[in-house]
């Protein structure tokens, strides 16, 4: 059995999307879904599908787990820029040694960890076109410059 | 305009203090900032007391176990900028003609390691998101990307503040490092290491504003503002922003407001103390302030002009990397600084002849505030 | 002097809402007083925010999730009287000349049951001193002695309020009472019954205020004070006070305050809203705002006096004893139901041609903010 | 074994006394004992041991325990006007249905829970001058006037 860690952030299956608004008045895409636009107020908001793929933008590892947090350490977070004009925040896939600025990424489904009912709880997060459906080693992170 | 005077300062060490509570520290600076002024019970009309974590009543308990109380007294936050918001106000409400002398203070004992707050959502926790430095890392990240700013730029600015807190008796950390120190400590988010992260801790400052009479130093400006909505790594961190780079960030509001209200620019000042929450937001800071150009960071600091010896020293007093920062305090602990700069009474910190200076901190919120003074 | 007017009022209910965030309630009532107000983004330049227990950056998250960030936000903690706190400094800056419209609005999702708080030390707690209804017993027991108050009078207070939040669209309980059911009801700390006490809950209000061009509500006077030192049972709770009767209460404090500020006395009010937070505490607070003399408590309300037939109305709005109490919000759920009153908007519950309207929070800190609107 | 619940509120033995503090200033007396007069701001304060005795000037009973407390309940609470001019917030014997405005009272020392360790914890309480030494029914409480 599986549960995700928040009812109505993404849809699951073999093509996930993460779900966002889109308003009706600015024309700009948020997420998550909200009953009101974050950048102009407007309440004419409607539900929206957003891109799978978008590209690389900033990165890094996260190395202590951070508070309320049950899963593995370390694990890839950044942000990827979506099509619609869109910056999001989301987990990476880890490692992240060979990640560069506007690589291409893509959305997939995955287990943070078990929950006390023995549910696997699922979240989103992206990884690069070419890791996927590939098992990865894991390593240390790497995502700035020296 | 009434011009607004600060008469009197005070501190309670930045560092950890097992044995002492919030309340403690807070009178050990207020009564100093109330010495310092000439003052005593009755000599001030209203309190207001940034903090953060301190719990419900904080700056009362501190009046409290002085037999100060009666007058208002206000809590105040808005995240690290909880003190300068609380000296927005009182320098406010005596240009309304409230109160002639009003006693600002801020207090802290955060919680050690990581600090757990309400300010995520449960499920952005559970799914690793609410992991602070790591937002801090993507910020370093782009900013090295797009100011040429390279990891030894970020260490030689640990280098920098932690030299200069060698000389604050009330700094926590108190030991000379070298840029090979800094990078040999512990990565804690890639590019940012252990050493260029700074600790949050506990402490209070306190600052007394009395209707001015000229003479003394002035408190010039005092400008809050919150973030613009879209930026996805500003200090407000949502879940998702616009994909644009022309969002004009909190500080630089509050910078642009406080220049005018002093009718001042970044060229006049003579020293600042900013937010070095890690050694890349001081970077970003000098950029956000106009203390450089939009690019230059990088360039800036290899100049040496925000050593002590260069032509505008940046965190004198060492920093928050050297300090510490007790959030509810740490901007009036800048205050506290600058007052001392302006007096001459920085001791081996001093920047000489320094007239004019700005304080500057921006956290959660998101907030900035930035602070002006001069004699 | 500027004239500070409320040009806008909103409300979210007071009561349990479990699925609702504190945000989220914040977001409803801000809608609406920006609305009734006529303005939206950009309309206003500062805001201010009352909260107690909703966490860092409470005020901000709202704006922030409105896209209605960039001005200065503040999170304003003075315990009960956090919105009035927040209304004071609001009208403060507005005559300072520093904003022409300041929003201001408080909110709060208080936890179930009995609040643990920072407030008392361990130690008191392990003892069984941090009894926080024990407290509000004994200055109930102290008022039974001195201004010949019974239990009936106690319970006539709450069928009196309970019978006016029928009324209330927005309050929590909406059920008349009978002085036996308040009898009957369970005692918590004698002398007071379950029923007699407000429950803690969750809500939102908010006001927007402009420096005013004439007509409309005025905002004559917003007074926040703390308490004097060496009350025992003032709402400070020290675990000693100073044998004497002769401390004036933090209410009086501000009541004087605001009374002079207006240019008013209280035989000229027309409708009141005060600190029910018991029944005991309501009797308390007409004597101790001059609604009668000293130790006349029992007689006023025997007078039917603050009935909604009576000369003076008291708590039309149905009380926190009908509303609950959000911390953060009830202090501007009171202007908000001033306000109505004041523009003949009030329904069934309407005070016929109430002109001046007084309200009053008092609570933790200890702090009491009275504040008195016209028109 | 025995521990307190505060260090420095009170002295044990036969003859217990509160620990509070008297201005070199002002002369007034404080409970618990500080370094700064809440009255008057002095830091010129002696420690001083309060008198045992002292009169009943409020009483209610706590029926549900209160947050952090591990005793039992009901019991007494209220305040004791002391002759040095202070007024104490403390616990009470219980039961108080027979108490009275100015009753004489007098300190006594108590166990309020037994911790991880074994220990009673100690705290301070008062009780009616005719109630020392005696075992006492418990019952329900009666503070106020109906
Ligand atoms: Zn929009
Ligand atoms: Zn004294």
């Amino acid at each position: 059995m599986t549960t995700v860690v928040r009812d109505g952030l993404f849809t699951v299956g073999d093509s996930p999307h993460l779900v966002g608004g889109r308003c009706g008045d600015c024309g700009r895409h948020h997420f998550p879904l909200l009953g009101t636009c974050p950048y102009c107020s407007s309440d004419q908001i409607t539900r929206a599908e957003l891109s799978r793929r978008g590209t690389l933008w900033g990165w890094t590892a996260v190395t202590a787990p951070p508070p309320g947090y049950l899963g593995d350490v370390p694990f890839g977070f950044g942000v990827v820029e979506l099509p619609e004009g869109l910056r999001v925040i989301t987990r990476l896939s880890h490692p992240v040694e060979h990640f560069t600025f506007g690589m291409p990424m893509h959305l997939r489904i995955v287990a943070l960890h078990t929950d006390e009912n023995g549910d696997d709880v699922l979240t989103y997060e992206f990884t690069p076109e070419a890791y996927d459906r590939k098992i990865v080693p894991t390593g240390e992170a790497g995502g700035g410059r020296a | 305009m009434t011009r607004v005077e600060i008469t009197g300062i005070g501190l309670h060490p930045f560092g950890r203090f097992d044995g002492t509570s919030v309340t403690e520290m807070g009178v050990v600076a207020v009564r100093h900032a109330l010495a310092d002024a000439g003052i005593g019970r009755g000599g001030f009309q209203a309190a207001f007391c940034g903090a953060v974590y301190a719990g419900v009543a904080a700056g009362h308990k501190v009046l409290d176990s002085m037999g100060m109380t009666g007058m208002p007294i206000v809590d105040v936050e808005a995240g690290c900028a909880s003190g300068g918001a609380a000296l927005m106000l009182a320098a406010g409400a005596i240009r309304a003609g409230q109160y002639d002398t009003v006693l600002v203070y801020g207090v802290e004992k955060m919680p050690k390691g990581i600090i757990r707050s309400s300010f995520f959502e449960p499920w952005r926790e559970q799914a690793g998101l609410a992991a602070t430095p790591a937002y801090f890392a993507l910020r370093a990240q782009r900013l090295m990307r797009e100011s040429g700013v390279t990891k030894h730029h970020l260490a030689s600015v640990v280098v920098k503040n932690r030299r200069n807190g060698v000389n604050n008796p009330d700094a926590m950390f108190r030991k000379d490092v070298t840029a090979a120190d800094v990078l040999a400590s512990r990565v804690v988010c890639e590019p940012l290491h252990l050493w260029m992260l700074c600790s949050p801790n506990e402490g209070a400052a306190a600052v007394v504003l009395r209707k001015g009479s000229g003479g003394g130093v002035e408190l010039a400006a005092a400008a809050l503002r919150s973030h613009l909505p879209g930026s996805v790594l500003g200090e407000a961190t949502p879940m998702s922003g616009l994909a644009t780079d022309d969002i004009t960030p909190p500080t630089s509001l509050a910078a642009r407001a406080a220049y005018e209200e002093a009718g001042v620019g970044p060229d006049e000042l003579d020293v600042v103390e900013c937010q070095d929450t890690d050694a890349a937001r001081e970077l970003l800071s000098y950029e956000e302030l106009g203390l450089c150009n939009p690019g230059d960071a990088a360039k800036l600091v290899e100049t040496g002009a925000t050593e002590m010896t260069g032509r505008l020293p940046v965190n004198p007093s060492g920093g928050l990397l050297s300090k510490g920062e007790p959030l509810g305090a740490s901007a009036l602990g800048q205050v506290v600084e600058l007052t001392r700069q302006l007096r001459g009474d920085a001791g081996p910190r001093q920047v000489e002849g320094a007239r004019l200076a700005l304080s500057h901190t921006v956290g959660r919120g998101a907030n900035a505030c930035v602070t002006i003074i001069r004699r």
